[in-house]
């Protein structure tokens, strides 16, 4: 009963942080730069993306006994990509000019390496509550991930946050932050700081293990 | 044949150290004292060692042959001194490793007479007779590769030599034995000619000489005999010109194929030492019991060309030129190939072509403490290497260990370490200790495939 | 309405608006495969290909889903059309060359369902583009994305001889160095008008 | 894809099963989605048009969508607003204008841009970038550096006496160099985006604005039927 | 001598060395740019000497920290950071807020080389990483050009030099136009005269073509420098030039103005000679070249921008080991000249 518990709430965390998809993995890396360059658009991104993690993981969790091995992977395309239609038009209905910043990366979504993986490593093999809490832990920590790019992104780019005026006018913008390059930088920054906690992560707990033999 | 265009009378790439040259050269060969105690190491040449035909206690006379060549590959050894042998046992080497060795206590009253065996006559003998001739009289490349003389001159079967040069470059400072040998033995080697001519049917043989070394141009030209089918060709200086795929290069023009032998180019080089050694010992049936060496260097008061017995350890050597006290760095050979001497009790061999000496200020000013940095592709390097491989590409995959990389694909093995690459580098890679390290790994990995 | 030329489609695709450094579209095969230069070439050439076939697969798809106006089908359509193409493309490879199958055959399967790839077909749909257009503008994409990748591939082996930080290594190292191609490429903006 | 593949575990009727099954769900699913959400878009885009005309067009209180036919006249396309063209109408039901979108390439890639011309003034009245991924601090600033805007007051676009061309082609200036109402004040610093708009609306106009001319006298009244 | 050393060093041979350092090289470039630093301090003023100075400090302190908290020896003893600095102040406005050169300076020294692993691993030469990222940054700062022996140069300050930290610096009134930027949208070549000694406005050190050169030559004499990749670069943009000048006088400049005019001098001296990033066997350093003025041609007549040496020069970084690569010397005894 405890075991199951922990293994219930490791399926979550495990995203976050542990295995986090963007900085960890290293996956979906496409929509994490070029959709990164406002929080507001990494956010309705990371949102979208969980929806579809979501949604995919339960529908193949739930289907994982229907479809066989052979036809797995088209399945698996065909129900995010129906998904991932839906969440284009359901944006498209809910602001236009979100739908416009965000351009095609929408429908590209389909092909985020981070969806088609977790189907098959993971909804695929466990029930729908687990793949479901997995989906989540991944989108949260995928779409946590977009957010700090994003943040740093418009903080420094574009001189706001989520389109809030932050600093006054005479604030100089540093426009790469928004171009593509600055993308690259803001996504190596953050790789940079979360190998050095990692590292330090491990270093202390080899640390402890020494001390605890 | 010249495919491509070369400087004249040279090869491309190279550098130019201070030559330091002139410290000895207008010195004669001098003869040195024998030492109480002299090393004899069996292996003193690539191949198999001699195997020993004297025992412990036994009395031998100079000259007389205390090694049996074991095999083709092999040569003998002779008594560089009449006296006894007090033991056959290991002794340390220049590689750091102990070797086989004969331990020879020279009598102090002996007159130190020569003990003459079969001759050989040039005009009568065979090529082959005269092979076996140079086998006996342990005769190895004295230039410092120590390669056996006799194998050399023996092609592969299907190859024809038409060329046979002498290498009386000598190339690397401080050392002026080939210059002494040129000017002092000039009818040894003239002899020696006539052997070489006759064991490898060369229709032309060309002494090289460096441009540093017109005297003995002049001197050879002078007293060579008109019979002799020789021209004397003057090369440019610049290191590493002696080496023996440099100077067929330079004076042929000619290229040994990567992994090749001269004898693919249809030539023979031989180093102008042991073409002497060979004219002045075959007439009488003798073997190699002494060779010439400069001591010279910073650190040594007699500097001078010696005619010094085989297996006189480097420290009675010193002692008798009078070390400074500051010595720092002793190498055999000159400074730019010469392996640095760590034990001053190994003998002096037969590929031993001099003794350097520094002292701490030298050491420190060319080469020591100083800070190694990382590369910085100024290509010096690339400029530098006679063999136009990438050094500095090849010190970076050796610093990654990436060794046979570095064999297959950048060719590491026809380097042969003449230290160009070293000696120019800014950032101070030791460029060539890495390639050593990285071809003795090469050689393990390839052994058991 | 100026039609754009052929020669500033492509340029535009392959330099200005590559799709690596400037739409970040195949970013994961471009750091997969960009360690080893041989390897790059190889995936460019086949990533260049799958775009051609792409692009003329998405063309006669949105023709038809005009006709029966189904723009819904579009996502959907495209991808299952475009990776079943480059299957079956495959299989004929296969048969008819297996040299050229074993140069680049095995990094077809990797790119089928690519960003780079569906983002391409996407791309030209929204532009509006005509059949050559596409075609041209396909190519210009191929050129970009092998470009990118080769001389990515170039600097990161530079890299692996290099005393690159333990903590650099890997993943960061790349990104910074597609961060200053990408600066880098911001000179050829304005080429091509 | 690659069709049944025979092996024990799965037979043919359970792929063919799962993969029309999940087509079915998929396809209901998309068409459920689309339904719910078609009017909704709809009703986004003409906002966002209507936002747009009213910026560049702020007269006109009504429009309509009209298309080129193909021996060069206009005709009513039934919809409200209908692209790249539509005729906006004050609140007495009199034409005042056309809202026209066009694009052309910029410095980084296609800016596509709204304008009006004014049928009174025989001019360029509005102008509004639609969609432009020009260097933000630099290019960008056609969208709000004011003395550029300022151009589209009134920017001369008079046609030749023979009513097939432009009289004056409209050209960049550089900034602070402007004399004549045909052209464009440019912006120092963005030199070939502001050139850009000026291709652009020269190359628009002059296909627009004779074809606008010819027709303005069919579609001078509306009945004002609908009232936004 | 009766006892000779116990104690003998042992080095691998060769036991003596040219005497050429790193330190030795890196010291001898900043030597030749030093004439053209006090030639952009007397053209710009007190302004340019402050960018200078803010440009090598922030290089040098941003090696020093990181060498320091990666606990490494600093490496700043090499010179070759200051010349990075030297070099990136060189190519930057001279009235540029300092508070941005240190920014670029810092990201010069971290990213476009730290980063790679320092000295030697750079694969693009950092004064430009930091540069290009300047104008991606700051667009505007970097496009805006001060007149050259403004009469007030040397006692009063621009504006814009002391602008706070992360402010927006406001222009005085006087501004300029490069001689490109004037050539490419206005047609207006500047006098060759003027462009040769450093009359035009321009970043604070390219302007003056003949103390670029004379650094270059010293460099060159003292074989501290690859000379075929300057000749190479110069003489692909004078034969393009050339023909389209020939072709079409009327839009295309001169190949004396492509040559005197920007940073091409400068670049082509100093930057892309950076021995880190580019090829190194001769051959590949005349293809190198090559494609750098190409490069450069193609970028300022038929780009966005007036200049393109900088990208040119990033590019050809990046190409440097392809052409490494592919153009390798040929062996000795391999292939064509064997026997």
């Amino acid at each position: 009963m405890l075991g199951k518990e922990v293994s219930a709430t490791d399926d979550f965390v495990k995203g976050l942080w542990r295995e986090n998809p963007v900085f960890v993995q290293v996956l979906g890396m496409c929509p994490a730069l070029a959709v990164s360059n406002t929080a507001i658009n990494a956010l309705t991104m990371g949102l979208a993306t969980t929806f579809v993690l979501i949604m995919s993981g339960m529908s193949v969790s739930a289907l994982r006994n229907f479809i066989p091995r052979e036809a797995r992977i088209v399945s698996y395309i065909c129900i995010i990509a129906s998904f991932v239609t839906a969440v284009d038009y359901v944006i498209m209905a809910i602001s236009l000019e979100l739908h416009r910043s965000l351009g095609a990366f929408i429908a590209l979504i389909v092909v985020n390496c981070l969806i088609l993986g977790r189907a098959e490593a993971f909804a695929s093999k466990n029930t729908v509550s687990r793949a479901t809490l997995d989906a989540l832990g991944m989108g949260a920590g995928f779409t946590v991930a977009l957010l700090w790019i994003g943040v740093v992104r418009e903080i420094l780019g574009s001189n706001s946050l989520f389109g809030i005026a932050l600093f006054p006018d005479a604030f100089q913008t540093w426009t790469v932050m928004v171009l593509p390059s600055g993308g690259f930088f803001a996504m190596a920054m953050w790789l940079l700081l979360v190998n050095w906690l990692k590292n330090r992560q491990t270093e202390s707990q080899a640390q402890t293990q020494e001390l605890t033999p | 044949m010249m495919l491509n265009i070369v400087p004249k009378d040279s090869f491309q790439n190279g550098v130019h150290p201070p030559e330091h040259k002139d410290e000895t050269s207008h010195l004669a060969i001098r003869r040195f004292a024998f030492a109480p105690q002299l090393i004899v190491p069996l292996s003193q040449h690539l191949g198999k060692p001699a195997i020993a035909v004297v025992r412990e206690g036994q009395e031998v006379v100079r000259g007389q042959t205390i090694g049996e060549p074991d095999g083709f590959m092999s040569v003998a050894m002779h008594a560089p001194a009449s006296g006894v042998v007090k033991r056959i046992a290991l002794a340390p080497s220049i590689s750091g490793t102990m070797v086989p060795s004969v331990y020879l206590q020279p009598f102090p009253a002996s007159s130190q007479e020569v003990d003459d065996g079969e001759p050989c006559d040039v005009a009568t003998a065979t090529p082959d007779e005269i092979i076996t001739a140079i086998q006996q009289a342990g005769v190895v490349g004295l230039g410092g590769a120590a390669f056996p003389t006799h194998v050399k001159l023996k092609p592969p079967d299907g190859k024809q030599l038409d060329t046979l040069i002498i290498n009386g470059v000598e190339c690397e400072p401080y050392l002026t034995t080939d210059h002494r040998v040129m000017l002092e033995q000039s009818a040894d080697i003239f002899m020696g000619v006539r052997y070489l001519l006759r064991v490898t049917g060369a229709a032309e043989v060309i002494i090289a000489i460096e441009a540093n070394k017109r005297d003995a141009e002049r001197k050879l030209t002078k007293a060579c005999p008109p019979d002799l089918p020789l021209s004397i060709r003057v090369c440019p200086v610049k290191y590493p010109q002696g080496a023996e795929k440099l100077v067929i290069k330079s004076l042929l023009g000619r290229e040994i194929p990567s992994g090749g032998l001269p004898a693919d180019v249809n030539a023979i080089c031989v180093n102008v030492a042991t073409t002497a050694e060979i004219g002045r010992l075959l007439p009488k049936g003798r073997g190699i019991q002494e060779r010439v060496i400069t001591i010279g260097g910073p650190g040594i008061q007699r500097k001078g060309n010696y005619r010094i017995p085989i297996g006189t350890t480097v420290r009675f050597a010193l002692k008798e030129t009078g070390a400074a006290d500051n010595v720092s760095r002793v190498f055999l050979g000159g400074p730019m190939m010469g392996p640095a001497v760590s034990n001053l009790d190994i003998p002096i061999t037969k590929g031993t072509s001099g003794i350097t000496v520094f002292t701490t200020a030298e050491t420190i000013e060319a080469t020591g403490h100083k800070t190694v940095y990382p590369c910085i592709h100024c290509a010096r390097c690339v400029e530098a290497c006679p063999l136009f491989l990438n050094p500095s590409y090849l010190g970076l995959l050796a610093k990654s260990e990436e060794y046979m990389q570095m064999a297959e694909e950048f060719h590491l093995m026809d380097c042969f370490e003449c230290g160009a690459c070293s000696y120019v580098c800014p950032s101070h890679i030791p460029l060539v200790q890495y390639f050593r390290l990285a071809k003795k790994m090469v050689r393990k990995l390839n052994v058991p495939a | 309405m100026s039609e754009a030329s052929h020669w500033s489609i492509f340029i535009n695709a392959a330099l200005i608006n590559n799709f690596v450094l400037a739409y970040f579209l195949g970013i994961c095969p471009f750091f997969g495969v960009s360690a080893k230069l041989e390897t790059a070439v190889r995936m460019g050439g086949a990533v260049s290909f799958v775009m051609l076939v792409a692009s003329v697969c998405a063309y006669s798809i949105n023709l038809l889903l005009e006709v029966i106006n189904a723009p819904y089908l579009r996502i959907i359509s495209y991808i299952l059309v475009i990776a079943s193409t480059v299957q079956l493309v495959e299989m004929l490879i296969r048969k008819l060359s297996p040299a050229t199958f074993r140069a680049m055959g095995i990094y077809l399967p990797l790119i089928t369902t690519n960003c780079a790839i569906l983002g391409l077909a996407l791309f030209q749909t929204n532009r509006g583009y005509g059949f050559t257009n596409a075609v041209v503008y396909a190519l210009g994409a191929g050129a970009g994305f092998a470009l990118a990748l080769v001389l990515m591939a170039g600097v990161r082996e530079k890299l692996d001889l290099a005393n690159v930080p333990q903590l650099v290594k890997g993943t960061a190292a790349a990104f910074v160095v597609a961060g200053i191609l990408s600066m880098s490429f911001m000179g050829f903006a304005g080429l091509g008008r | 894809m690659t069709g049944p593949v025979q092996q024990p575990p799965t037979s043919a009727w359970s792929m063919y099963r799962a993969i029309v099954g999940i087509g079915a769900l998929c396809g209901l699913l998309i068409v459920t989605v689309y339904q719910t959400t078609a009017a909704r878009i709809r009703e986004n885009q003409e906002r966002f048009l209507a936002m747009a005309v009213a910026q560049v067009l702020p007269a006109a209180r009504s429009t309509l969508g009209v298309a080129l036919t193909e021996d060069g006249r206009l005709e009513k396309t039934g919809e409200e607003f209908a692209l790249p063209i539509f005729l906006g109408y004050d609140a007495s039901g009199k034409l005042v204008g056309a809202v026209i979108t066009a694009e052309g390439m910029g410095y980084q890639d296609k800016i596509r841009v709204l304008y009006a011309y004014s049928f009174d003034l025989d001019a360029i009245v509005g102008f509004k970038v639609l969609d432009s991924k020009e260097t933000p601090g630099l290019g960008d600033r056609i969208e709000k550096e004011p003395h550029f805007l300022a151009n589209f007051e009134k920017l001369d676009a008079t046609l030749t006496p023979g009513g097939d061309s432009l009289l004056h082609p409209i050209v960049t200036v550089k900034q602070g160099q402007k004399i004549n109402p045909w052209e464009l004040d440019g912006i120092t610093g963005a030199t070939i985006t502001s050139e850009a708009i000026g291709n652009i609306l020269n190359n628009s106009a002059t296909t627009w604005a004779p074809v606008l001319e010819r027709n303005a006298q069919d579609f001078a009244i509306v009945e004002l039927t609908e009232e936004p | 001598m009766s006892e000779l050393k116990k104690y003998l060093e042992i080095g691998s041979s060769p036991h003596v060395t040219s005497g050429d350092s790193v330190e030795v090289i890196m010291r001898n470039v900043f030597i030749a740019l030093l004439p053209v630093c006090i030639f952009a301090i007397y053209s710009f003023g007190a302004a340019a000497a402050l960018v200078l100075a803010t440009a090598c400090v922030s290089c040098i302190a941003t090696e020093h920290v990181l060498c320091k908290v990666t606990s490494q020896p600093s490496t700043i003893g090499d010179w070759s950071v200051a010349i990075t600095g030297m070099l990136y102040g060189l190519t930057l406005p001279p009235d540029l807020p300092l508070w941005m050169v240190a920014v670029g300076g810092v990201f010069a020294v971290a990213v476009g080389k730290f980063l790679f692993g320092g000295l030697g691993s750079n694969a693009f030469n950092p004064a430009l990483v930091g540069r290009a990222f300047l104008q991606a940054a700051f667009p505007q700062a970097m496009t805006h050009w001060a007149l050259p022996l403004g009469d007030t140069r040397f006692v009063e300050l621009p504006n814009s030099t002391l602008a706070l930290p992360f402010a927006q610096p406001v222009y005085d009134a006087v501004t300029a136009a490069t001689p490109l930027a004037a050539m490419k949208f206005d047609g207006i070549q500047a006098v060759n005269r003027d462009l040769l000694f450093g009359l035009t406005s321009g970043s604070a050190g390219e302007t003056c073509a003949v103390l670029i050169l004379v650094g270059g030559a010293y460099l060159v004499a003292r074989n501290m420098m690859n000379w075929r990749i300057p000749i190479s670069i110069f003489a692909t943009v004078a034969a393009i030039t050339w023909i389209f000048n020939l072709y079409a006088p009327g839009s295309y400049a001169t190949p004396a103005f492509m040559l005197l005019s920007g940073g091409l001098m400068l670049g082509a001296v100093f930057m892309a000679t950076d021995m880190v990033a580019s090829p190194i066997t001769n051959a590949g350093c005349w293809l190198y070249g090559f494609l750098i003025g190409s490069l450069v041609v193609v970028i300022r007549f038929w780009g966005g921008m007036p200049e393109g040496v900088m990208y040119a020069i990033l590019l050809a970084n990046a190409v440097s080991p392809h052409i490494d690569w592919f153009i390798r010397p040929r062996v000795f005894g391999v292939g064509g000249g064997t026997g």
